[in-house]
């Protein structure tokens, strides 16, 4: 039942409102709202009960093992959201004065130093709201310092066909023509086509690394030099930083610009969708086109740098500072890791995930790069099954619904066919994780004796399968009370 | 080990499935050279009860203070209901709903979100968020040069807030796009139509019109978006959704309405905090859903034909259509729109209107009490929701400065922004405030003018 | 899955805990513990999953329409919460200087002030945790109050036999004897009898009204007559306040001892079994005896009454002033409500219960008291469908389970044959009765059609029916290791 | 009308279905001279914004303090997931779990709580909570009366805390039970078997065992519980449910274990909250089950054989019993009870202990700094847990208040309970404290001794 449906007419809720319209209103006539907006008028006990209860129908974290590969999700600490959420940081106002948030700025700007240090990179921006957003900034960056210098012909970007698609999406929205290159068959970067690749016209080079193969690119740093040999840039996407946490620095890989998603590696919630938080990080060769604003530290006293400060900045990509709170929930998370325990992150990712592949392996599911070591994600492909038997990827993870366990990413990345990306993340345990592999043995199991039953999947869920090309075909965005 | 829950058994198991004899080792693939391993900047780890502590002591040192800024962040009542069910783990730890059927709780709940924000804006669809208010901005801005097709030319009234110009500017400069901006007119602080005319003989992509705009004032927008769509041009609305229930909705202005709403959802039931996570909204006519960048939900069924809910047109954005996608963006502010939607039905229609009336009434109120000081003047004279530029006569930071000392903070110096606009403050009362805050501005105010 | 099969030795949760076991420690090896207790060894986000999955198992007032007859089911303000978990309430020791408790000291007193008027009484203390203690309390005073007097042989307390098992529990209790008297065919107490029952050794009266059977005792004002010139005082019991709130007042009806449930009419919520607050009012002739702290508010500084203000006091009842946290949630609710809430919590309670019994009379159940108007709430008596169809008063109510619903009380008070006691509470909207009148409708139905689905209900919970013969029989109250 | 979410036409078709003209009808039955319908001390009703703007306002004025006040109630450090997960609607606004079915959550979670307390204290079994650790003990003397069946008596050291002393007999009197008061060993603050053997003697149902107890200090609870049970009393140890993790558990004192051990559950994630609301644990042998009182759940099977939780041995309970049963209680601290258990699973046994330990090793530093001081000494010698009695040279309470102008609470008073022990202050330093608190307290104390 929708919110709608519970509504009626005239109801009013008055403790959450004024108890009474005021009697000065001196809006003009011709710019009042005439009829009333699609707001529904429920009981606060209502509201909260219907909440409550539609909130009980999503997998999460907090409930089931989610191994959704190429989004890290682990544990988020329940302390980063009750100290982020002190009323003296909810409240304060962005514009409210740099000397009345001296202690949310303290946190901010020891962030920056934080991640200065994690990633190797001699700044950092705080300001951007998602990865992708840290894609637009770091892409614009590269564009900056090569307007800057002059070199107005470079005009490609060139992305491994692995790339996740904001890559592309971004290096378009820059303004960029992207240069697709293929992955070898051990996954990684073809080389030989990355050296046909480069021209005077390279801009720069976008690369995941692990990358969303959940491999580590190993020859990283030839490409960092065929590449700067061209006169390009090399961009890292850290999406996937959690593999490799304090074990090998960006910046010592030969990276110009990184962005680091918090609401991954750093355990900020997804919030079934966001807020995240993409810190971007710079060598020196950036440093001056660095979004603003950033936090200074200058005689015992912080504040924003602007504008002013930095006039070659690409200039502002929010309203305000970015996500402030989603940035306050990482600085305290990697407080209580502290540098031990960013080493840590890396070391269990990595083994759960080679674990799990270990153990999936001897079930008899087919590897996509066998001869690899995983970072902390890898790759199930169901070709084999699917040719045999018709059950493809996307019905095991239905199943897998069923089953209690939130299903891998599935049809990405796309050059490898039925796939199953399979991300553990460090904070499961080894039961939990011996518990799918047992779950994955009874879907195999059944793929062999009951076919139809894992095609059919959902079965225990609160729908069955769900159709989303009708949902496309027939678009139905919002609710009509004529119904 | 924080967050690891590995005992020595399990690694020694589990390195023995893997075939491995340490941890180490299953970082052999990656190059000597390249391994660090040093952290030098990162202190060693907390336990909860220290990093508590910590933050217990710099939220006390920032403290609170009686605040009338506004200017694109209000400070608004929030149901306590609101962050008690959107921080449940289901909402607060789940990912964006790819799998439709283990996700119907945030797959209704933005269903349900669209609604609103549609109905709210007077449009026919809406997205599931932006980033926010200023990026959505610049989202509306490509939207609708390629919807256009034939100019790349953005224009936009300097009565837009100065920083989603700053965004918009950051994010369209890259494909060539030329942002045009229209000066105010100073009397108003409205854009006039003299003003546009200017610019009557150029092509435009759009039309960018604020409601209210930065400095609180009402435009005329009936004849902005008539004057926009006269000349093909879309009309973007840049709107504060609280204002929205006691506004026109920019679906029903002018003659055709506007073409796209964005704008800044904090308002509604999202803290100020410092400023984010907000988030943007933006919806549109239904002819340019395809248009529209970030998650769409759509209501169908299942295989039972039960009602149900799912990402839809997923063929406009970055992972299936890559390089040809709408915009880049994925992950958005799913959370914040939990929060709003949740407020949305706390509040409905009716405490919807009273919050933006009583906002409105407040600043009606404090404004009359300031002009009654002497050196003290509204700017402009023209109608306003609920902020006004107030002239003072004196330098108007150190005003604020001496406000700051007694817990005030008294609102915004507008010549960071309006060069112009020397010793100006853009002022703001929501319905937090009450007749007492005003009377102590006021006073406060009296004294410092008076010494 | 109970948390401690989760469990694996060694596993640490070094977050929650100071980071290594101190070098000091000075006591004597006789006095230590040799072996760790049974707590589990889990990680901090399987405790969390843990715990959030099984929240998701109980029906509750924010997930379900709750009829729990007596018990006053009814939303809990969501702000009642959040402002009373402020941190510095929290933080606030009990003996903590009373000037460094002002804030709360007021909030306690205005809820003493406004207790008092809402009942008619002369003096509040709040001391009292339960309603169970509210009784013992109020008993306790009785029995000081003829003591006091030197009238040392009243032995006995009457009792209606509809009262609550918690009024003759808590005689006893206090040493009285139980003079239990029967109820008249409509619901009111026996007059004859109670006029035969006092006597000399009577010490008092307990009394719900409107009482358990969902009816006001329409002779109260005679009752009190009869019991207060037998020497005997009233008690009363305060359970079902919210049918009358701030209409009739305890005082007005000649009551000298009241307790009421905050956890009912205040709204504070049942966390599952407690905590409740029950705070309890005395006309004047039971001041001297109230329990203590009490709050008074002298020149402007509030402070606690003690033993030293109070001579008389029976003396404390609680280690410190009773279930503060529960008490600021009911002063917060009052205020949200103020006095014309106060009228309409009364009378809407009142509105649903009749309505409810109006519109299940009309599907063909029996009320038990038919000639009556329910007050908040009102019996169905399921004996002749027993009777005809072996289906019971339990078989119906986890029916209702599975339809979504929570059950009234079943099988209390003990006077009716296969009662529910059905108690809607003013906070449901029609909507939600008409639907749960729908799904009456419904059993009905399936009484007639196929019993055997009532019979063997619940269908739909994560559970069948639990056989709690066996839990008592073959007792497991704590779980062992060794299985 | 908040919370009400009748419109004006419900309440008329309402009123038609049951045939009455008005609601006030409805209230047909009630004497009209029983009318009241007057409120003149509740105030009107406000806004959420409102009442939040006042209990803030109230929260600041209270502030925040240094605290080492420890008497019974003890700062811990309490994990944020503690109360995030507890203050869950499903936990939060369910009932007591008489619908089995519909309550798995909360069964489980107390079945699972028994486990944890009765495995903490040593003993068999546990309930599911009572109100306090003081009405816990004084439903202790009750249980041990009606168990040993000759003696009304019940003998309690004045080493236990004074107010759960007077908390007994407000409670037990009515039943006139007699509480005869052991007093202790001036020199080590403990019950000295010298002061207990003057009673040897009597007959007493029970021997009250505090361990710690309320001093801080060590109690010898072997000899303690041997002496009871050599002349066939029941001894009820008295506990602080922290300390249990690094001390000897009741069920292992002496030769055959304390009889029912019972305490404060407030140390085990419950905040201070000005006194309440905490809970009671109590545990007891086996043999003892059947005359404890309150709440006990059962797992058992469900019709198919899934095990499942229930309420169990209701037949001592008042509902079904009502005369007879073992006590009146009904409505417990079930909440509470759902945040230790989540407390308990998240410290561990290990982190238990360590937060007990660094507690004992903390409130050790102090007092060796503070006894450094000339003018200061510990009043007793023998070992204490985590709280310790020091004496003053002078006026105790004017040192307390000169330490409260300066943030922070010295400790307790202890001439309030024992008028003999002039100028002696009970301090308590938990884990909560760091060595900067320490110089701190022992730093302004030099200066106030000095002036
Ligand atoms: C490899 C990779 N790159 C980029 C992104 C985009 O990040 P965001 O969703 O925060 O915009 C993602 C996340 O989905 C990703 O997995
Ligand atoms: C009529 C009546 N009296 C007394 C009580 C006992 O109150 P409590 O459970 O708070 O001890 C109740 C509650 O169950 C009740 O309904």
């Amino acid at each position: 039942m929708l919110i709608f449906e519970h509504s009626r007419k005239n109801r009013l809720n008055y403790s959450q409102a004024p108890a009474t319209r005021p009697a000065k209103n001196n809006i003009p006539d011709n710019l009042k709202r005439k009829s009333a907006p699609l707001l529904p008028e429920v009981s606060e006990m209502d509201t909260v009960r219907h909440y409550t209860r539609l909130s009980q129908k999503n997998f999460s974290i907090d409930t089931e093992f989610y191994p959704l590969g190429s989004c890290t999700m682990k544990y988020n600490p329940r302390a980063c959201n009750a100290l982020a959420m002190l009323p003296q940081f909810l409240s304060r106002h962005p514009l409210a004065p740099e000397d009345t948030g001296q202690g949310f700025l303290a946190c901010m700007y020891e962030l920056q130093e934080i991640l200065k240090d994690v990633t190797g990179m001699s700044a950092v921006s705080l300001t951007s709201m998602a990865g992708a957003q840290g894609e637009l900034i770091g892409i614009t960056m590269i564009r900056a310092y090569h307007e800057a210098r002059g070199d107005t012909e470079r005009t490609e970007i060139i992305i491994p066909d692995a790339a996740h698609g904001t890559n592309p999406a971004t290096a378009v929205m820059c303004g960029y023509k992207v240069i697709e290159i293929p992955t070898d068959r051990d996954g990684d970067v073809d080389m030989e086509a990355l050296k046909a690749a480069v021209s005077p016209r390279t801009a720069g080079l976008m690369l995941t690394n692990p990358s969303t193969l959940g491999v580590f690119e190993k020859k990283v740093a030839e490409m960092s030099r065929v590449v700067h040999e061209a006169g390009g840039l090399l961009y890292y996407d850290g999406a996937n930083l959690n593999a490799v946490l304090g074990k090998v620095k960006p910046g010592d890989m030969g990276f110009d610009v990184i962005h680091m998603n918090l609401h991954k590696t750093f355990s900020t919630p997804h919030g079934g969708g966001g807020p995240g938080a993409a810190p971007v990080g710079v060598a020196d060769c950036l440093l001056p086109y660095l979004p603003i604003p950033i936090v200074a530290h200058e005689q015992g006293v912080y504040r924003w740098l602007t504008e002013k400060d930095r006039p070659q900045s690409i200039g502002r990509l929010s309203a305000h500072m970015g996500n402030a709170g989603v940035l306050l929930r990482a600085y305290i998370y990697v407080r209580l890791l502290g540098a031990e325990g960013m080493f840590r992150i890396a070391e269990y990712a990595t083994l759960n995930a080679n674990y799990l592949l270990a153990e999936l392996r001897k079930l008899g599911f087919e590897i996509a790069y066998p001869s690899r070591r995983a970072s902390h994600e890898f790759i199930v492909t169901m070709k084999e099954i699917k040719d045999k038997t018709g059950v493809t990827a996307m019905h095991l993870a239905k199943r897998l619904l069923d089953k209690g366990f939130h299903a891998p990413t599935v049809y990405f990345p796309l050059l490898v066919p039925e796939c199953l990306l399979i991300e553990p993340a460090e904070t499961e345990s080894k039961e939990t994780l011996d518990r799918f592999v047992v779950a994955m043995k009874e879907i195999l199991d059944e793929i062999d004796t009951q076919p139809e039953m894992v095609k059919t999947a959902p079965h225990n869920m609160p729908l069955r399968k769900i159709d989303d090309v009708k949902a496309a075909r027939e678009l139905d965005l919002v609710w009509n009370p004529a119904g | 080990m924080p967050f690891i829950p590995h005992t020595e058994e399990d690694v020694t198991e589990m390195l023995a499935s893997i075939g491995a004899t340490s941890i180490d080792e299953l970082f052999d693939e990656i190059p000597a050279e390249l391994k660090n391993g040093k952290l030098t900047q990162v202190p060693t780890g907390m336990s909860e009860m220290e990093i508590s502590r910590l933050m217990y002591e710099r939220a006390q040192k920032d403290g609170f203070y009686l605040s009338f800024i506004g200017a694109g962040a209000y400070e608004h009542h929030i149901p306590a209901a609101v962050w008690q069910i959107t921080t449940r783990g289901e909402f607060y730890s789940s990912y964006t709903p790819y799998q439709a059927e283990a996700s119907q709780g945030t797959l209704q709940l933005l269903y349900e979100y669209q609604t609103m924000m549609a109905s709210l804006a007077g449009m026919d669809v809406s997205n599931a968020s932006l980033y926010d208010g200023a990026s959505a901005l610049a989202e509306a801005a490509l939207m609708a040069v390629r919807q256009h097709k034939s100019s790349r030319r953005i224009l936009v009234p300097q009565t837009v807030h100065p920083i989603y110009r700053s965004v918009v500017r950051t994010i369209v400069r890259n494909q060539a796009i030329e942002v045009v901006e229209v000066p105010y007119d100073p009397a108003t602080g409205q854009v006039s139509i003299d003003q546009l005319d200017q610019f009557a003989q150029e092509e435009f992509a759009a039309l960018i019109i604020p409601q209210p705009n930065f400095f609180g004032v009402l435009e005329q927008v009936d004849t902005l978006a008539d004057w926009a769509h006269d000349k093909q041009s879309l009309a973007i609305a840049v709107v504060n959704p609280t204002a929205l229930a006691m506004l026109k909705p920019p679906g029903e202005w002018g003659r055709q309405g506007a073409d796209i709403a964005v704008g800044e959802g904090q308002p509604l039931g999202i803290p100020l905090s410092s400023g984010g996570p907000y988030f943007g909204f933006m919806a549109c006519k239904q002819e340019l859903v395809r248009q529209m960048p970030g998650r769409i939900i759509g209501r169908t069924t299942d295989l039972e034909g039960k009602e149900g809910f799912a990402l839809t047109l997923q063929a406009r954005e970055q992972h299936i259509r890559r390089s040809k996608a709408t915009s880049n963006i994925c992950t958005n502010q799913g959370l914040m729109v939990t929060a709003a939607t949740i407020y949305m039905s706390l509040l409905g229609p009716e405490g919807l209107y009273r919050v933006a009336a009583q906002s409105h009434a407040n600043t009606l109120a404090l404004v009359e009490q300031l002009e009654t000081l002497p050196g003290v003047k509204k700017a402009f004279h023209s109608p306003f929701f609920h902020e006004a530029v107030l002239q003072l006569s004196v330098p108007a930071d150190e005003v604020l400065n001496k406000l700051k000392a007694q817990g005030v903070l008294g609102g915004v110096l507008l010549e960071n922004y309006y060069p112009d606009l020397k010793n100006t403050l853009l002022v703001c009362a929501t319905e937090t405030k009450i007749a007492e805050d005003l009377d102590k501005y006021t006073e406060m105010l009296r004294q410092i003018l008076k010494a």
